[in-house]
C-alpha cells in the first residue's frame, strides 16, 4: 500500500470546487445558446419572408416603408464606422491615461483618478445620447458646418469617452500586474519613463491590454442609445461621418420600443438584425484571439 | 561624454516629456467629459434634489414627483446583481485560469464569453424575458430584472479577474503549492488575495454598467411608473435609468430636469456602490 | 355612478397597464389619481411601445394596453397564415376578446423654426408633394413658388412609431409610405431641437412637444384644399375636429378576461369619468367629446 | 529512503534529466553540485512533484519514497509536498505579513489555535535565524525585508510543516556568511530527524554539510558517492575537474 | 571618482544608512561586505539613484561621480545610469527574446544598425560568459533559461550600454563555480576600463576580486579599507568576528 495514497473524500473542497466553478463558467455557454436559439428561432421566420441573399447583400434598408426592403449592409457600415471611430477616440486614449496612472501618477492621483474615470463608466446611456447630441454636436458643427444634427462622428466620440474606464482601468491593472524588478531592469541601463512604459510594461502586460481592448470595442459595437439618439437612424451607405447613419443596434431599440405589431416581418427583422450583430462581434473576437496569441508574452515565471 | 549621446538622451528625455503630458492629457479627456456632465447635469438637476424627492413616487405634477420607486428598485437589484456577479463571474475566471486544460471545451467557453461582450443589451433584454420571465415564469419581477442584469455584465468581470489571475506571479503558487497547499487552497489564500486588486475593478466597472443599463430592463417588463416599493424578489419593479428615461423623454421642461436630479442620484449611488470595492482595492494593491 | 363606482376604496389588487409612450402620461395620471382614491389597488404603467403593449395583453401579463392606434386585424377579415398572425388573432387564438377604449386626442403638429415667417400655413396637398415617396422637393421653392431657394431640412418620428404610421396615411395616403431621406428620431425632445436650430426646418411630432416648446418652435396650420381654411392645432382645433387630417385617437385595451377583475373595472370606468378628462388635458393630451366616453361607459357594463 | 530508479525528464522535446538513478538514505544530508542548467533544481523538483506544474515535463522511471512510488496515478500530491517540503533558489514569500507567511502552511494542515501557531511560528523563525531581527513586528509585510531576510523567511516558511524530507535549493545563495554558518548549523541539525537534498554551488558548503554528493553534467548523473570522496578521490574524471575548478 | 560624503539614508522613519562617506578611486574594484539586512544593497542603489524608484526614501548628504553631484536636481538620471549600470541581485531579464533582452540598451541608447547590434550582443553575451549555451537560439524567450543563466544574461544586458561605472548586487549568487569564476575574471578585466562595486557575501570573492572593501552593520560603514588590511588585519574588533565568521 502506497503511503502517499491518502484517498480524498469525495467533497473535500479540492475535488468539489473545480466541478462547481465548472458549472458556473457553464452558464456563458448556456446564455449564448439560449441568445443563439432565440435569434435564430425567430430570424427563421423572417428568412422564410425575405430571402438570406438578399439581406445580407441588400444595400436598402427600409423595412418599415410601405414597400420594406431589407438590406442589411447600410447597418453593418453604420457599426462598423461606429466602433472604428470610436475605438480611433478610446484605445489611444484609454491605453494613455493607463500608462499615466501606472507609470507616471503619484500613488494618490492614481488613487483619486482612478475611480473618477470609472464613475464614467456608470453614466447611463441616454446621458451620453443627449451629450453628444446637445454639446459634442454643435461643436463638431462649429469646427465643419456640414456637419449634420445626427451624425456618425459625434456618437463615436461619445462611445469612445463611455469605454475609456474600460479600457483605462483593466490595462492600468495589468500594467501594475508587471513586477518591478522588471522597471528595475530597464531603468538600470538608462531608460526613460516612457521608454520603460512603452518597451517593458506594456508587452508585459499585452495581455490584459488586448483584452481591454477587446472588451471595450465589444461595448462599442454593442452599444445602443448614445448611437440610436446621436447618430440618427438613417440606414445609408455612407464613408462620411459627419452624416447621420443607423447601426444594428439603433435598428433593434428603435423597433423593440416602437408601436410595430410584434410577430410583423418588420418586428421578426430585429432577430436577423441581432444574429448579423452577434455574427460580427464572433468574427471580431475570433480575430482578436488570433492576435493576442501572437504577441503575448508571458512573465509568469 | 560625447556631445551626441547627450543629445540622444535630451532627445529621448524630451519625448518623455512630451508623451507625459500626452498621457496626462489623456486621463484628462475622460475627467474634463466627467466635469462637463456633471456641470450640466447638476446645474440641470440639483434644484429638485431634496429630501421629498427621496420621499415621493413618481407623479404628473413634476413638483411631486420623487423617485423611490425607482431608487428601491434599484438598491433591490443591485444587492442581488452584486453578489450574484460577482461570485459567478470569479468562479468562471478561477475555472478558466486556473483549472481548465487547454481543450476545446475551456477555449469554447473563452470564446464565448468574450462573444457575449458585444451583445447589445436590447438582445438581453430579449433573453431575459423568455428565459426568465416566459420559461422560469418568475414574471416581470425584480429577480428576472436582476438575472438579466447579471449575466449583461458577467463577461467583464470575468475578462478583468481572468487577466489578473494570469498576472499572478508562479512562484507564489509553487509556493503554497510546495507546503502542500492543494489548488484550491492555494487559489484562496494566495492566488485571489493577489488578483483581488484587478478583480475589484472588473466588479466596479461590470456593476457601474449594470446600475446605468435601461433597454434589458424595459423590454424584461419592469414599468415606468410604479408608486410603491418592492417587498420581495417578486415584485413588481421599477430602477433609476428606467424613471430618468421616462422623465427625459416627456415633453415638460421641468421633467427633464427632474431626470437630471435622477441622473445625480444615480450617480451618488454608483459611488456609494463603487466605494467599497475602491477602499478594498487600494487595500489590496498597497501590500 | 360609475365614479361612485370606482372611488370604493375596498377595491385591492394589481393592475398592470403598458404600451404606447404617447399614451403613457394619461394612464400615469389616470393611476396616480385611481391610487389616491384606492390605496388597496396598485397600478403600473409601462412604456414599452404600442406592439410591446399588445405582445403582453396577448400573453397575459399585463390588463391593459395602451395604445397609440388599433389594435392590428387580419386584412379583409380573411386569416392569416401561421406564424404571421395579426395581435387580433393571436389573443382570439387565446380564448380572448379585446376591448377598445378611445381615450383622447393627439394632433400631429407640423412644425418650422421660429425665424421660417413664409411656410406659416400648407396645404395637405403642399405637404405631400414634399413628404411623399422619391418626392423630388429639395428646396422650399420647389413647394411654393416665391418661397426661398433653401433646401427644407426634414424631421420627423422613426419609422417604427405609431405617429410615422399616422403621418404617412394621412398626408401621403398609404400607410408607411414616405420619402426615406429624413432626419429621424424615435425622441420627440430631439426633434424638437432638431428644428429649433435650424432655420430652413420642416419636421413634424405629437402634439404635447409643441405645446411645451410653443415660445421656439412656429406650428404649421394646416389646410385640406385651397379652399377651405388653414387651421392652427390647438387644444380647441384638435378636441372640435376642426384641426384635420392630422388629429389621431389614442386608445386603451383590455381583454374580456381582465375586464371581470373588478379593480381592472373600476378603473377603466375611472378612465371615463369626468374627473378623467381633466387630467387628459393637464398632461397635454386631448379629451374626447363626452359621447365617446359615455359609449366607453356603456361598452364596460 | 529516497530511491530514484532510471529517471528521464524531458521539457517538451528536450532532455533534461538522463537515466538518473540514486538512493537517498534516511536522515542522510545530499549534494547536488554541478554547473548552471545541468538539472540540479529539476531533478529536486521531481522529489516532490513540482514539475507537475510545468505542462511541457514529461517524467520516465521511478521515485519511491519509504517505498512508495510518488509518481503512481492516486498519489496525494498534497500530503507528499507537506512531507517533502522544498525551499526554492529565488525566495518567495507570500504578500502577507511575516507571520502569515509562517502561519500559512500549519493553517492549511489544519493548525487553529492561535497560541499553537504563535509558537510553530516563533519555533520556525528561530530555527530559519531570522527571529531576532523580525521579532519585533511580524506582521510587516515580508516584501519589506531584505533578500536574505525574505530567503529565510521562506526557510521559516517550510519548516513550520514539519516535513520529513527538505529539499534546498540554493537556499544560502542569498545569505550573508552569519546566516549561511545558521542555516548551515540547522541543516546539522535538522539531519537527526530529516532527509535533506541540498543544491549547491558552493563547494565549501557542499564539503561541510552533506553526507553525499552527486554531481551532474548535462543533465546526466557522472558521479554519486560519499562527499569526501567526490572532492578527494573522484573516480571520473570530469568531477575531479569540475570540483578542483579545472572545468571549462 | 566616486566620492559619497555624509550619506544618511531613511525607508520613511527607519535610518537605513547612518552617515557612509567613502571614495571609490577610477578603475578600482570595491567589494561591499556585512551581514543581511545592513544596507549593502541600499548603498549601491544610492550610486545610480534607483533609489528614487522607493517612493518613501529620504537622503541626506552627497554622492559626486567625477566631480558631480549626481543628486543634485538638474541631474540627468538616464545619463547618469547610463554610465552607471547594475546587475541586480535576483536576475531581472524582460519577457523577451534573449537578443531583445541584450539589445535592450544600445536601442534605447540611439543604436540602431543591425550589424551593429549583432556585434554588441555577441560581445556582451561573450563577456558575461554565455554566449556559447545561447548562441544557437539567441530568438530564445529569457524565460526559459535556468537561474544561472538569467544572472548572466542580466549582466550582458548591463554590459551592452558599455557603461564606466559597474555595480553588482551579489551578481554571482545564483551562480555556479564555473560561471562564477569567469564573471570574476571578467571582473578583473573590466576594472581596467571600468569602475566596480560588488555586493557579495562570499568572503573569498571579495578577497579575490576587490582591490578594497568596505564593512556594514546596521546602516554603518564600521570600516573601509585595502581588502588585504580588512582581511588580514582588520582595525575593528566587529569586522574581525565577521570577517573570521565568528561573529553573531
Ligand atoms: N520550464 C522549463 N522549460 C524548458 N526548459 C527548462 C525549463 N526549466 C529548465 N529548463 C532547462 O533545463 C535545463 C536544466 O535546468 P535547471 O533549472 O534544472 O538547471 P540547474 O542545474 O538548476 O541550473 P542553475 O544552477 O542555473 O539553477 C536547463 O538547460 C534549462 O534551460
Ligand atoms: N523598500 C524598502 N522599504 C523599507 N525598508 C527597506 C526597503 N528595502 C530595504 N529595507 C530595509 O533596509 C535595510 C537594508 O536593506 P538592504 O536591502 O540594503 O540590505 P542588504 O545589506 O542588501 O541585505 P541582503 O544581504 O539580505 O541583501 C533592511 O533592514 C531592510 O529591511
Ligand atoms: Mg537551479
Ligand atoms: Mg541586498
Amino acid at each position: 500500500m502506497n503511503a502517499f495514497k491518502r484517498k480524498k473524500n469525495w467533497y473535500s473542497s479540492d475535488r468539489v470546487m473545480p466541478k462547481v466553478l465548472l458549472g458556473f463558467s457553464l452558464i456563458s455557454i448556456l446564455t449564448t445558446f439560449a441568445i443563439v436559439f432565440i435569434l435564430l428561432k425567430e430570424s427563421i421566420t423572417f428568412f422564410s419572408s425575405v430571402s438570406v441573399y438578399d439581406f445580407f447583400t441588400g444595400l436598402k434598408w427600409e423595412p418599415l416603408f410601405a414597400e420594406p426592403k431589407f438590406g442589411v449592409v447600410p447597418l453593418i457600415l453604420g457599426t462598423v464606422m461606429i466602433t472604428f471611430f470610436s475605438s480611433i477616440v478610446a484605445l489611444p486614449v484609454g491605453l494613455g491615461s493607463a500608462i499615466y496612472l501606472s507609470e507616471y501618477a503619484p500613488d494618490r492621483v492614481r488613487t483619486i483618478v482612478k475611480p473618477i474615470l470609472e464613475i464614467l463608466a456608470g453614466i447611463p446611456t441616454i446621458v451620453y445620447g443627449f451629450f453628444a447630441l446637445t454639446f459634442v454636436t454643435p461643436i463638431l458643427q462649429k469646427i465643419i458646418p456640414s456637419t449634420e444634427v445626427f451624425n456618425a462622428l459625434s456618437a463615436s466620440i461619445v462611445v469612445g469617452i463611455m469605454i475609456i474606464p474600460m479600457i483605462s482601468s483593466l490595462s492600468e491593472d495589468a500594467m501594475m500586474a508587471v513586477p518591478r524588478a522588471l522597471r528595475n531592469g530597464a531603468y538600470a541601463v538608462g531608460s526613460t519613463k516612457l521608454e520603460v512604459a512603452i518597451k517593458v510594461v506594456v508587452p508585459a502586460a499585452l495581455s490584459g491590454i488586448i483584452a481591454s481592448f477587446v472588451l471595450g470595442l465589444s461595448r462599442a459595437v454593442g452599444e445602443t442609445m448614445i448611437v440610436a439618439l446621436a447618430a440618427g437612424l438613417q440606414p445609408r451607405i455612407s464613408f462620411n461621418p459627419l452624416e447621420s447613419i443607423e447601426t444594428l443596434t439603433a435598428y433593434i431599440v428603435q423597433v423593440s420600443a416602437g408601436d410595430i405589431q410584434y410577430g410583423s416581418v418588420e418586428y421578426l427583422s430585429i432577430y436577423a438584425v441581432g444574429i448579423t450583430l452577434f455574427a460580427i462581434t464572433l468574427g471580431m473576437n475570433l480575430l482578436a484571439n488570433y492576435i493576442s496569441s501572437k504577441f503575448r508574452e508571458d512573465y509568469g515565471g | 561624454m560625447k556631445n551626441f549621446e547627450l543629445q540622444h538622451i535630451q532627445r529621448r528625455k524630451r519625448s518623455n516629456r512630451i508623451m507625459h503630458i500626452l498621457f496626462l492629457f489623456s486621463t484628462m479627456i475622460g475627467i474634463v467629459t466627467l466635469g462637463i456632465l456633471l456641470v450640466q447635469i447638476i446645474a440641470k438637476g440639483s434644484g429638485w434634489i431634496s429630501l421629498d424627492f427621496f420621499t415621493h413616487f413618481s407623479s404628473r405634477f413634476p413638483e411631486k414627483s420623487g423617485i423611490k420607486a425607482a431608487f428601491f428598485g434599484t438598491l433591490w437589484l443591485m444587492l442581488i446583481t452584486a453578489p450574484l456577479t460577482f461570485i459567478i463571474g470569479v468562479s468562471t475566471a478561477i475555472y478558466l485560469e486556473e483549472y481548465a486544460k487547454n481543450t476545446w471545451l475551456s477555449r469554447f467557453i473563452q470564446t464565448n464569453i468574450s462573444n457575449l461582450a458585444g451583445v447589445p443589451s436590447v438582445v438581453y433584454g430579449l433573453l431575459g424575458l423568455t428565459i426568465f420571465v416566459r420559461l422560469f415564469d418568475l414574471g416581470r419581477s425584480l429577480i428576472s430584472g436582476a438575472l438579466t442584469m447579471t449575466l449583461l455584465v458577467l463577461p467583464v468581470i470575468i475578462v478583468a479577474a481572468r487577466e489578473s489571475l494570469k498576472a499572478v506571479p508562479n512562484h507564489q503558487r509553487n509556493a503554497s503549492l510546495a507546503l502542500g497547499a492543494n489548488p484550491w487552497q492555494t487559489i484562496l489564500r494566495v492566488v485571489l488575495p493577489s488578483a483581488m486588486p484587478g478583480i475589484l475593478t472588473g466588479s466596479i466597472l461590470s456593476l457601474s454598467r449594470a446600475i446605468g443599463e435601461t433597454a434589458p430592463l424595459i423590454v424584461v417588463g419592469a414599468a415606468s411608473y410604479i408608486a410603491f416599493v418592492p417587498n420581495s424578489l417578486f415584485s413588481d419593479f421599477t430602477a433609476m435609468p428606467i424613471q430618468i428615461y421616462s422623465w427625459a423623454g416627456r415633453p415638460e421642461e421641468s421633467f427633464g430636469q427632474l431626470a437630471a436630479a435622477g441622473i445625480i442620484v444615480l450617480l451618488i449611488m454608483l459611488l456609494g456602490m463603487n466605494l467599497i470595492a475602491i477602499m478594498l482595492r487600494n487595500k489590496y494593491q498597497r501590500s | 355612478g360609475s365614479s361612485s363606482d370606482s372611488s370604493n376604496g375596498s377595491l385591492s389588487g394589481t393592475i398592470r397597464v403598458d404600451g404606447s409612450s404617447t399614451v403613457f402620461p394619461i394612464s400615469q395620471a389616470i393611476a396616480e389619481e385611481f391610487m389616491a382614491k384606492n390605496s388597496g389597488v396598485q397600478v403600473t404603467v409601462g412604456e414599452s411601445g404600442t406592439g410591446g403593449g399588445f405582445k403582453k395583453l396577448i400573453a397575459g401579463e399585463i390588463e391593459i394596453a395602451d395604445a397609440s392606434r388599433e389594435i392590428k386585424k387580419p386584412k379583409d377579415g380573411i386569416a392569416s397564415e401561421a406564424g404571421k398572425e395579426t395581435e387580433l388573432e393571436l389573443l382570439q387564438a387565446k380564448g380572448e376578446e379585446p376591448l377598445s377604449f378611445p381615450i383622447a386626442f393627439d394632433g400631429i403638429t407640423l412644425v418650422i423654426n421660429k425665424k421660417n415667417t413664409f411656410a406659416t400655413e400648407m396645404t395637405v396637398d403642399e405637404l405631400k408633394k414634399i413628404w411623399q415617396k422619391d418626392s423630388t422637393v429639395k428646396n422650399w421653392s420647389d413647394v411654393r413658388a416665391g418661397w426661398p431657394n433653401e433646401e427644407i431640412k426634414l424631421y420627423g418620428p422613426g419609422t417604427a412609431s405609431g405617429t410615422f404610421d399616422f403621418f404617412t396615411k394621412a398626408i401621403n395616403g398609404v400607410e408607411k409610405e414616405s420619402r426615406a431621406d429624413y432626419t429621424q428620431s424615435e425622441d420627440d425632445n430631439v426633434l424638437v431641437k432638431g428644428v429649433q436650430g435650424d432655420e430652413f426646418s420642416l419636421g413634424y411630432f405629437g402634439f404635447a412637444y409643441y405645446e411645451e416648446n410653443k415660445d421656439k418652435l412656429t406650428a404649421v396650420k394646416v389646410k385640406l384644399d385651397d379652399a377651405t381654411a388653414a387651421v392652427e392645432p390647438s387644444i380647441d382645433s384638435i378636441k372640435s375636429g376642426a384641426y384635420k387630417p392630422l388629429s389621431r385617437k389614442l386608445f386603451v385595451y383590455t381583454t374580456k378576461n381582465a375586464l371581470k377583475k373588478p379593480e381592472v373595472k373600476a378603473f377603466l370606468q375611472y378612465y371615463n369619468s369626468p374627473d378623467a378628462q381633466k387630467l387628459i388635458d393637464f398632461v397635454k393630451s386631448i379629451h374626447l367629446p363626452a359621447e365617446d366616453y359615455e359609449a366607453n361607459l356603456k361598452l364596460l357594463q | 529512503m529516497i530511491d530514484i530508479q532510471s529517471l528521464d525528464l524531458f521539457y517538451g522535446e528536450f532532455h533534461a534529466l538522463k537515466n538518473v538513478s540514486m538512493f537517498l538514505p534516511e536522515k542522510s544530508i545530499t549534494a547536488f553540485i554541478g554547473p548552471s542548467g545541468c538539472g540540479k533544481s529539476t531533478l529536486l523538483r521531481t522529489l516532490n512533484r513540482m514539475n507537475d506544474m510545468i505542462k511541457t515535463v514529461k517524467i520516465k522511471g521511478t521515485v519511491t519514497i519509504h517505498g512508495n512510488n510518488i509518481y503512481e496515478p492516486e498519489v496525494n500530491v498534497e500530503l507528499l509536498r507537506k512531507r517533502v517540503g522544498m525551499v526554492f533558489q529565488q525566495p518567495n514569500p507570500f504578500p502577507k505579513s511575516i507571520y502569515d507567511n509562517v502561519a500559512y502552511g500549519p493553517r492549511i494542515h489544519g493548525t487553529k489555535k492561535k497560541s499553537e501557531l504563535d509558537d510553530i511560528v516563533e519555533k520556525s523563525l528561530r530555527d530559519a535565524a531570522l527571529w531576532d531581527e523580525v521579532k519585533g513586528d511580524l506582521k510587516k509585510s515580508a516584501y519589506g525585508l531584505s533578500g536574505g531576510q525574505q530567503q529565510r523567511l521562506c526557510i521559516a516558511r517550510a519548516l513550520a510543516v514539519n516535513p520529513e524530507v527538505l529539499l534546498m535549493d540554493e537556499p544560502t545563495s542569498a545569505l550573508d556568511p552569519i546566516s549561511t554558518l545558521k542555516i548551515e548549523e540547522l541543516i546539522q541539525q535538522l539531519k537527526e530527524k530529516y532527509t535533506i537534498v541540498i543544491v549547491t554551488h558552493n563547494m565549501q558548503q557542499a564539503g561541510r554539510v552533506s553526507d553525499q554528493t552527486a554531481f551532474f553534467l548535462n543533465g546526466e548523473m557522472v558521479e554519486f558517492s560519499e562527499t569526501d570522496t567526490i572532492f578527494s578521490n573522484p573516480v571520473d574524471q570530469r568531477t575531479e575537474d569540475y570540483v578542483t575548478g579545472r572545468f571549462g
